[in-house]
């Protein structure tokens, strides 16, 4: 039992460093700082991955055939850890994390010498279509169908929550292929092309006035068969295998540690009626610090999920307790973000955030993202499984409820 | 003791229920409140007001929050209008009557950047010159500022931040010369303005109180906004629990209603508490202030104290148990999440109030 | 709407002042202070009713045909107020709050003339046959049996969680007389003699090394049918009306009050490493006003209820809601207590906290019952319909879920 | 990094597992420690011990938190041991063969009444006299202070309360004279004593370390106690919950066992991953001490706290969990309780302990 660092890891971590130093433009990182979601503003982002993609780092865990990089799992998250504190945005990852695994699992080649290298260059922006009205959290209740035609699928129905559909070309979707028989068996896997005749997209305004979701509307859209991934009715297994890849893929410390310590920065410059600071408040002190020690244990729990993974074991539930805690750790970042701020995080110019635009902040600039932040966090516990849900596989897979 | 509300006073829940709920016009609401004679139910029936104390107030505001209304009530009727009733017989004989036809908004600036919220931690500067006052300055998240055709500005005349002797109350018609407003929205809707004064000459009747003596009566108004945010918050709170449990009726997964879900159900449970525990104090707050009892001022620190925690707990539920939709700006309980939100930013933060409520 | 409170009220507080002034005794205030239960000391809390039964004062929600004083529901609470702020241990509820009603609505004249005197006089003790093992909040589901035998019952089963049972000579209790049709509807309430043969009481330790509570076994024990109290199997009628009576009954929010301000009295002296005292500590003060805020709140939901009460309305569930935020808080200012003594809390000296007895504490006296307090306090979520059965209740009787 | 035990940790988890399982003597139980090693384990191989480290402690106490075993291995060999592990080669020479033997008990004497407990808190005065000291005050909560052959006594030699500086350590024969111990048990079962000085006189070669410096080393000495206390609480509360959840599959209420109710379920859940939080922590705060971080201590405070915060969670969710029979002392889950209870209580409790990871 050590902590200890390969000597290779702390070599790493400089070139990573370095790399970042000379690559970042001012754009990128003026979006980075706007960035309100763990969706970033999509120019930039897409901006950013073309930079990383002429460095072969665009997809970091991807296998090295498929142009990934090789590197070890302490590799990666020390890669994770720069770029948080080199405050990049994220990429988006309907394509890298999500859409790429599967084809990688599943896909035939010539999907995989297809699709794979546009997903890296950028050259694709997939959206993903899981989520129904209707059905959350559930998705073996899906209803979007899809009527064998021939060599096409014939598909009828909506998806909703399809975050980045009115910015996508391309979107990765499960269908009804089959009414009968359990509800999961009947499902299926598709690729589509968005352009595609039938799709229509409409924006879903979030609280923070961000269309950053939307609803996807299928009226007879033909899909070739040659885009299913996976059998005909076994698309769970693909889904199913999304969830596998992405366990313990996640590390929410890194980047909550950032949070907290440009939230000390912020209230050093709160002046409370008392003439000190409002960072050397001992109650605010006492709540930033519970907050920090809970993101210490968060990180040493993700350690141990790494360290299983380098070991070869399945983490087992270490790695569905991280989305609950992360998640909820996050949304009290953000409520401690408002509070600091006071009637300053009250003052709402979404125009201001957009990158490069041209309304300027009323306040100071660290003031501006704080409100859509915390209002954007709300959906945190929500999405990719509600943590209700999360909590129930817990108690099912771990305490054999 | 007794909670009962009184004829006149049911007669003005059930005529201010029926109003948000008739789909009114946005455009001629503040006439229309005017007509209703809502502008001057807090104003002595000497100034030609109505003479209605702060059970009045409660009653309209709850109304208001209920049906989610975004009105300049607070800036114009329970900020401007607090100071103005406070000030002498000229000042209320020349602003109050328009005020109660609609036809004068106001704001009260008290607010600076990077200041905490307290009317003490004042720092804008008024400095007196040839009979006057030349105001140098910026104060921020003025509500109401966009619109008001007077704001009242507090201002230190002496003293250092943090000391409640030396602030003074200056009333200034933001057309003046040096004045600089920046309209904003807030993120509930409700309009505001940041305030910069260059070198703004004000006469010595621009002075609402004495001068150096502002503090207390600022604080007094202050206190009475904070019971018109706590009636506004319970009726907003109460149409989020409510959405909430409707919601829940309806919207099925796995098969049933999410609301037969026991995880659920005792979280409902919980805001209903939540919510029952802020009109208690909402009314232990009101009554305490408006009979003068010595912990009022106590009181108003738990309300406020209770609006943030209480406020996000039952908001932040609700959205959760909405699932995705809660996160829209399609539903109401979009809406009233931020208004309650904003709240909290509102007068000082939860903390601020209870680490007060604790020094006691 | 007002908070006024009668001259009269004003008057007979002073009254109630007076008289506790001069009656409770060192021995019983010394009870008062050593009750880390809501069951104080038998014999002082005796001691204590029959100085109250001497006055006519030991029922004062009777009726007053019935030994009840014909007060006011605000000089109820006004006597309610006094007796915790003196630091009077409380009576014994079983006979006086539970029985006593039970009779008073649905006992025979004869019933009444006998038992009622007794309960207010103290000459019986009465415990509550209500909980079985594996039958806790689950009141419909209970098993033990009474065999019609002639003009008796003979009762097999055993009874657990009977509070006092090895101080008590009388039970009432809930027994099933018939086993088929609706679980609820075969029960019936009978009064029995604990001298009766066939019954054996064993006492049950508690955490805090206390037999408080206590298993009854009921070995062919008989029981005349004069002594049922209602019908035959309907039971559920009585046991139901009692939880009518009990309804706004009880005030919390007094007595947390209380506990409140020795707490801070006690901070007072506890000296922190920076030289301060704890009390000025801004993070156990915060904590300190965050309870007493809540209890601020829940006096006037009280009140809320007294004032329904007082018009003749239903306060409805404003007063299971009262259940479960005392009882939390409850919990919560017993945890305030062992955390502000620190390692004081943890001496463990259960025989001085004996009335009269003769081990003196080894600290403070003040520190001796806050751990007994904390230990005993977990018990009240649990007893009196846990609360998770009380948050179901407001689930459907009030949101109709 | 790595976080697998090494085969000589495994064996000793093993062993310790077995051990507390196989129905122990509880009279015989120090000699039996004393014979597997376990009183040997953190002692350097020059002074005749393991040479083993903070992780092996850890492991060992883990498996004595999990097994309940009430004994004295924190006061003798992680307090006492810890402080003669730190003293010079006469000292160990002296005391550490006896304490390894398990022939000698120890103590640690470092809480006041009426004093919050921190070392710089201590007012227990050591006047020099005629080369010697005499000592004047009361220790309480002296753990294991009843069985004690020797007691380590913190005393100011000069500053005041509150100073790091001028506290020095004295090794008290408990038999001396001036000396009154008063035992008593704690909450937990475990023992302790108050320790009354009334004039006690020390030759000065019972000075552990420099005079008035003995600061640093005892809070070393504490911090790892509050290591081994965090491994102990690590196996008390997987026990908790282990028994929660057998218990609510079998025990049935409404006719089905009370762990279907999702409500529970997912209270359930939250115990889990807040023991599993802790056991990150306590790996955290061990292998940042044991490698020399500088956030060694940041650590260590956030495991005290958590200690206290998880503690309470995790124990008072079990008790409620099993209803009236948790609150007995017949099911094992009331002693754990205590147990944790009390960890809470020593050292230091989680409030005292954030406020210090806060300062940094």
């Amino acid at each position: 039992m050590d902590l200890k660092v390969p000597e290779q890891e702390r070599h790493f971590r400089e070139e990573v460093r370095a790399f970042l130093d000379e690559s970042l433009t001012p754009e990128i990182l003026e979006a980075g700082r706007k960035t309100t979601s763990v969706f970033a503003p999509v120019k930039e982002a897409m901006a950013w991955q073309r930079l990383l993609h002429a460095k072969g780092w665009a997809a970091p865990h991807w296998p090295k055939e498929y142009g990934g990089t090789g590197w070890s799992v302490g590799q990666r998250a020390v890669f994770a850890e720069e770029l948080v504190r080199a405050e990049a945005p994220p990429l988006i990852p309907m394509g890298l994390q999500m859409c790429g695994p599967c084809l990688i699992g599943f896909g035939t080649e010539e999907q995989k010498a297809h699709y794979l290298p546009r997903i890296l260059s950028g050259e694709d922006i997939w959206c993903q279509g899981y989520s129904e009205p209707g059905a959350g959290s559930d998705l073996a209740s899906l209803k979007t169908f899809a009527e064998s035609d021939g060599d096409d699928y014939v598909i009828n129905g909506t998806k909703i929550w399809t975050t980045y559909a009115h910015h996508a070309n391309r979107m990765f979707l499960l269908v009804r292929t089959r009414r009968d028989g359990k509800p999961q068996a009947g499902i299926t896997f598709l690729l589509l092309d968005m352009n595609t005749p039938g799709i229509t997209v409409e924006p879903i305004v979030g609280l923070d006035e961000v269309p950053e979701q939307c609803q996807v509307f299928f009226d007879n859209v033909r899909v070739p068969k040659r885009n299913r991934v996976g059998e005909e009715n076994d698309g769970w297994t693909v889904a199913k295998y999304l969830l596998t890849f992405e366990r313990g893929g996640q590390d929410y410390a890194p980047a909550l540690g950032v949070q907290l310590q440009r939230l000390k920065q912020i209230a050093a410059r709160q002046t409370t009626a008392g003439g000190g600071s409002l960072r050397d408040d001992p109650v605010w002190a006492h709540k930033v610090a519970a907050c920090e020690s809970e993101v210490l244990a968060l990180s040493f729990t993700e350690k141990r999920i790494k360290s299983a993974l380098s070991a070869g074991k399945d983490p087992g539930a270490l790695s569905s307790m991280t989305k609950i805690l992360g998640t909820e750790l996050q949304q009290r970042v953000t409520e401690l973000g408002i509070e600091t701020l006071g009637s300053q995080a009250l003052v709402w110019q979404p125009q201001a955030l957009v990158p490069g635009g041209d309304e300027a902040p009323l306040g100071p600039e660290y003031a501006l993202t704080a409100m859509a932040s915390y209002l954007n966090a709300r959906a945190c516990s929500i999405y990719g499984g509600s943590n209700e849900v999360q909590r129930g596989i817990i108690a099912k897979a771990v305490l054999g409820l | 003791m007794n909670f009962s509300l009184s004829d006149e006073q049911q007669m003005l829940a059930d005529s201010a229920r029926r109003f948000v709920q008739g789909g009114y016009q946005a455009e001629t609401l503040w006439h229309q409140f005017a007509e209703l004679g809502w502008l001057a139910l807090p104003f002595d029936e000497d100034d030609g007001g109505l003479g209605a104390g702060l059970v009045e107030t409660m009653v309209l505001l709850e109304e208001l929050g209920r049906g989610g209304v975004t009105t300049p009530y607070l800036a114009t009727v329970v900020l401007g209008g607090g100071i103005l009733r406070r000030a002498d017989a000229a000042c209320r004989a020349r602003y109050l009557p328009d005020l109660m036809a609609g036809d004068l908004q106001l704001a009260l600036a008290v607010d600076e950047q990077e200041r905490v919220f307290a009317p003490e931690n004042t720092a804008l500067q008024a400095r007196e010159e040839g009979g006057g006052f030349v105001l140098n300055g910026r104060k921020t998240v003025v509500l109401n500022g966009d619109q008001a055709d007077r704001i009242l500005v507090l201002a230190r005349t002496g003293g250092e931040p943090g000391d409640q002797r030396g602030l003074s109350l200056f009333l200034l018609d933001p057309h003046s010369p040096g004045v600089t407003l920046t309209p904003h929205r807030l993120v509930d809707g409700h309009r505001a303005a940041r305030l910069q004064l260059d070198g703004v000459r004000l006469s010595a009747d621009a002075l609402i109180f004495e001068k150096d003596a502002a503090f207390e009566p600022v604080r007094q108004v202050l206190d009475e906004a904070i019971l018109a945010l706590g009636a506004e918050a319970v009726g907003a709170l109460s149409v989020l629990l409510d959405d909430t449990v409707e919601y829940s009726k309806t919207r099925k997964q796995f098969g049933v209603p999410i609301g037969s879900f026991q995880v659920l159900q005792h979280r409902m449970a919980d805001m209903f508490m939540a919510l029952e525990q802020t009109r208690s104090l909402l009314l232990a707050a009101t009554l305490k202030t408006l009979e003068g009892h010595d912990d009022a001022r106590q009181a108003v620190h738990a309300l406020k104290a209770r609006i943030g925690g209480a406020g996000r707990h039952i908001a932040q539920e609700a959205v959760q148990l909405h699932g995705g939709m809660g996160m829209t700006d399609e539903l109401a309980v979009g809406r009233y999440f931020k208004r309650i939100t904003a709240m909290d930013g509102l007068f000082g933060g939860a903390d601020q109030h209870l680490a007060a409520f604790a020094r006691g």
